[in-house]
């Protein structure tokens, strides 16, 4: 259980305004959403406000102070990703929209230079949208075909013959840690496999880089994707991981400004890394507020987050436990060690929109659907699900209020 | 939002009416709300005068969607089906009352979006295939 | 002249919180890079901190309070875009990036859907290279051939011959206003005879929204492209326009969440418009953010924008030219009727790196090099450039101080 | 950054030392600057015991990169191949002197650079293309 008076994690609370802002029903902010989105602490709002206020310029080719002061915190930025995750250099890091950019960039980029027909792309069945239909598409415009991982009843990656899934396979393209289910993929298992018969892997960390401490070198992946607002970042940027070799070795995706070297009318030559892929002005500010967020993540310490989502999700299974008897059904495998801040659950023949419509009222906030995992959902028998998802945030007295909450949907429900 | 849920909304929802399908419908359709997920099905059987005369409804979602459904069949049965086609979503809210959030009204629509286009296409004709 | 003490004009730059931070070494900033990037008024600032700080949520499938806000806020500021340029329905409204994202989106999936060997792409001489490098590239994959619209020494475009260059054209894609010289190109007489042979038009507006009074429809043109940043809002959010019936026909572009109607293993079903081709959690907050600068740009009047960049290009001119006898040669047709804010110069041997690093030490902003127009450069015969771009928020004094640092620079380099 | 300026820099500029080209040189390289659009180009010419013989420079560019270039080129006459191959930027400040911004360290290190490069290249062999 949490401590009640836990210090840092009041310190960490107060950082965050908008949890002290309360709904329009005067009810206290119960935020059980960050797998959607995360919230921001003020530092991270202030990073944006300053640059707008202070040195807002366009980077790279200003001359003048306020854009020199632009390019240093954006290219900043930049060295603060790659060292998070520690990736080996800077130019290793493409800045993109959000995951599903960084997944679709690959797609096409390397996706249309590499995957021929025949060829074999290895996913799992319990992958969000973004790591799924961009290789749909691929696989439609190449003549590859795709392979599913399966998952087991309690939503874990079935791998006992990983070797034969992974026969021909091009490229693994697989979640790190499940939006879902919360389900923490072993990548050890399975990513050197995967390298020993030379596919390529990519792995979308939208739910793991803000959870885990990650190590894209320790881990050996070829792609990595995730998205800055998942991770107190602001919303419109996220990151792709590549490796250089790899990334020098792919053409250009998006073109325009900034990603050239040399343009006549009749033909170009791209800039070097990590530029070539960033046409256009880039979202300078939110690259900078990103930042900013990591900044913030290291002064709390990845450790301690994952130590305390464990806490959260250990204390929330044993105080909904109770309800199981009146219908309340967890899914996933219930094992804190296994799963991230992630509970997924319906509560007997409440749908999960009304359960979730009903939990507003009292200012708790859950997301109900599918996830953007329909085939899992489909799979598992599950119309839907409400999703309580944690992060460094919550708080003991939030699960208390998500328990009241169910109990009162239950009185509302007559169950 | 919780005052919603009143009785005849769960009873409809837990007993919905004219749930299943039609053997013969003259007309049918299916949508899904793509950002909840919820899907209905409706069909229409449509006697020699225009009068919607048998309808069924089925699919899957939350008692929102599916008690408005099973209301609006109830409303569908001796309609004409020229104004099927021209229902308002104020027939739904009579029905299911107050207390809709903004963000439900989607749900509560969905019975009567699919019964309209029904009913729309079985009068215009369905685009053709392109 | 500018009135000096023009009311509207003096609340104008008090909005703009970074015009009132003098530089490192004490200079009143005088920012005349908006073609660059714009300024950002506290009204835009505050609707990013207040999305942050209030109702931060993912949208579109939230139940919860927050997520219904930041939806609607969403979809609002998509519908003030949607009027500001006059498009006829909400859902030709698509977010990207910026305006390079927004014409390559355009390249992949309506390029290559219907562009084929043998077709020509008609662009002109003075693109941006965002309006040109995704064309060559469009060709190359193709078969297709580009072409190019003249200009002149003055850097106006050739028309005598339009219909000759239109000849077989598929896509027309031109820029609505220069970046480097500022000129405006007269589309009514171009884009009705593209029409007329059934070419399908793109117009890169990134430098005309922002300045001008824009109608999609009165211009009749198929697609419309442009940057939040350079009309007062965030980083990381721009805008396709597309005729609805095109953009329904289109294959979407990048794949993921919210995009997708239906998802199974092994196929999908996509959205409507405009989600079809948003995929992966949005620019949120910058989307709401340029709702906020759009809201702005309505107060203030875009006729009274263009009449005062007309005004200080009027002055502009006039104080410049007393310095031609002494080299400064300006670029562009010099009439301020026919160019919008932008003015092009290169003053004697001084290189324009040179002069921007001058004008710098007296806190002036000039751009100098490309402008991301090499093969312009190129045919006229200039190494390099330096610009001064104005907006709403300059002032005759700043005219004056830039004057003062082209003496200054003649100084230093001993003219 | 306008005390930067001085006579002697204003007059590598626009009297560049050892500008043009070689008829026959050993080695060549040349590079841009993507981000302003300053080229430079090097001709060394390498006698039988190593050393760099004559050089010639060319290209178009700001006063720092042109004068930086210029100055370089003084430095290079008589030095060791493999010297040049080691040389650091730390040459180029010397050479300039004071007042030089960090956005202006690529012009002035440009013609460094493609010295460097194009000692290197030869000296290790140009990688093969691909
Ligand atoms: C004419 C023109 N087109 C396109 C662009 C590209 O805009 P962005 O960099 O915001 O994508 C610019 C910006 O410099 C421009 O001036
Ligand atoms: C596992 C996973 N992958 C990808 C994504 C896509 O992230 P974004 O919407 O930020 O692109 C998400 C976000 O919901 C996710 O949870």
């Amino acid at each position: 259980m949490i401590a009640v008076g836990d210090a840092k994690l009041a310190s960490i609370v107060a950082d965050f305004p908008i949890l002290s802002h309360p709904t329009s029903r005067g009810k206290r902010l119960v935020y059980l959403d960050s797998a959607a989105t995360s919230q921001k602490p003020q530092s991270v709002i202030d990073a944006l406000v300053e640059y707008y206020s202070d040195y807002n310029a366009n980077i790279h080719r200003g001359v003048y102070e306020i854009a020199a002061r632009a390019t240093d915190a954006f290219e900043a930025a930049r060295a603060k990703v790659a060292r998070f995750i520690n990736a080996a250099d800077t130019r290793e890091i493409i800045w993109t929209r959000n995951a599903t950019e960084a997944i679709n960039l690959v797609g096409y980029s390397w996706g249309l230079q590499n995957v021929k027909s025949g060829d074999v792309i290895l996913t799992s069945e319990l992958e969000h949208h973004s790591n799924l239909v961009p290789w749909q598409l691929l696989a439609e415009k190449t003549g590859a075909t795709l392979r599913f991982i399966p998952v087991d009843h309690r939503g874990m990656l079935v791998l006992e013959d990983v070797d034969t899934l992974l026969r021909g396979v091009k490229l693994l393209a697989i979640s790190h840690v499940s939006n879902t289910l919360g389900t923490i993929t072993p990548l050890e298992k399975i990513v050197p496999r995967a390298r020993a018969i030379g596919a390529t892997v990519l792995v979308d960390g939208a739910q793991a880089v803000p959870h885990l401490a990650v190590d894209v070198r320790a881990l050996d992946v070829d792609f990595y994707a995730f998205s800055g607002h998942k991770m107190l970042g602001p919303t419109g940027i996220g990151v792709l991981y590549g490796k250089r070799a790899l990334l020098e070795s792919m053409p250009p995706f998006l073109a325009g400004g900034d990603m050239i070297r040399k343009v006549e009318f009749e033909r170009t030559s791209f800039n070097d890394l990590p530029w070539k892929f960033e046409a256009g002005t880039s979202n300078i500010a939110d690259a900078i507020g990103l930042g900013a967020a990591i900044d913030y993540l290291d002064r709390v310490g990845m450790d301690w987050v994952r130590g305390h989502e464990r806490e959260l999700v250990a204390y929330a299974l044993e105080r909904l436990a109770p309800l199981e008897a009146r219908g309340l059904a967890i899914y996933g495998p219930k094992d804190p060690a296994l799963i991230s801040g992630v509970l997924s659950f319906n509560f007997a023949d409440i749908h999960a929109h009304d359960l979730a419509s009903i939990l507003d009222t009292d200012g708790i906030c859950v997301r109900a659907g599918h996830h953007c995992t329909m085939p899992l959902m489909e799979k598992m028998g599950w119309p839907a699900t409400a999703r309580a998802s944690f992060y460094l945030y919550n708080t003991a007295a939030d699960v208390d209020v998500l328990v009241a909450g169910l109990e009162k949907a239950a009185a509302v429900f007559k169950l | 939002m919780d005052d919603f849920y009143r009785d005849f909304i769960l009873d409809h929802y837990r007993n919905p009416r004219n749930f299943g399908r039609l053997d013969q419908p003259t007309v049918s359709a299916e949508d899904l709300n793509p950002l909840c997920g919820d899907e209905i099905r409706m069909d229409l059987h449509v006697n020699g005068a225009g009068i919607v005369d048998d309808v069924r409804f089925s699919g899957k979602g939350c008692a929102i969607s599916q008690a408005s459904a099973s209301m609006l069949t109830e409303e569908l049965k001796g309609m004409r089906l020229e104004d099927v086609a021209k229902l308002t979503k104020e027939v739904v809210l009579e029905n299911v009352g107050i207390g809709i959030s903004p963000t439900r009204m989607k749900c509560a629509t969905l019975g009567l979006r699919v019964a309209k286009s029904a009913a729309i296409g079985e009068i215009a004709g369905w685009p053709d295939e392109e």
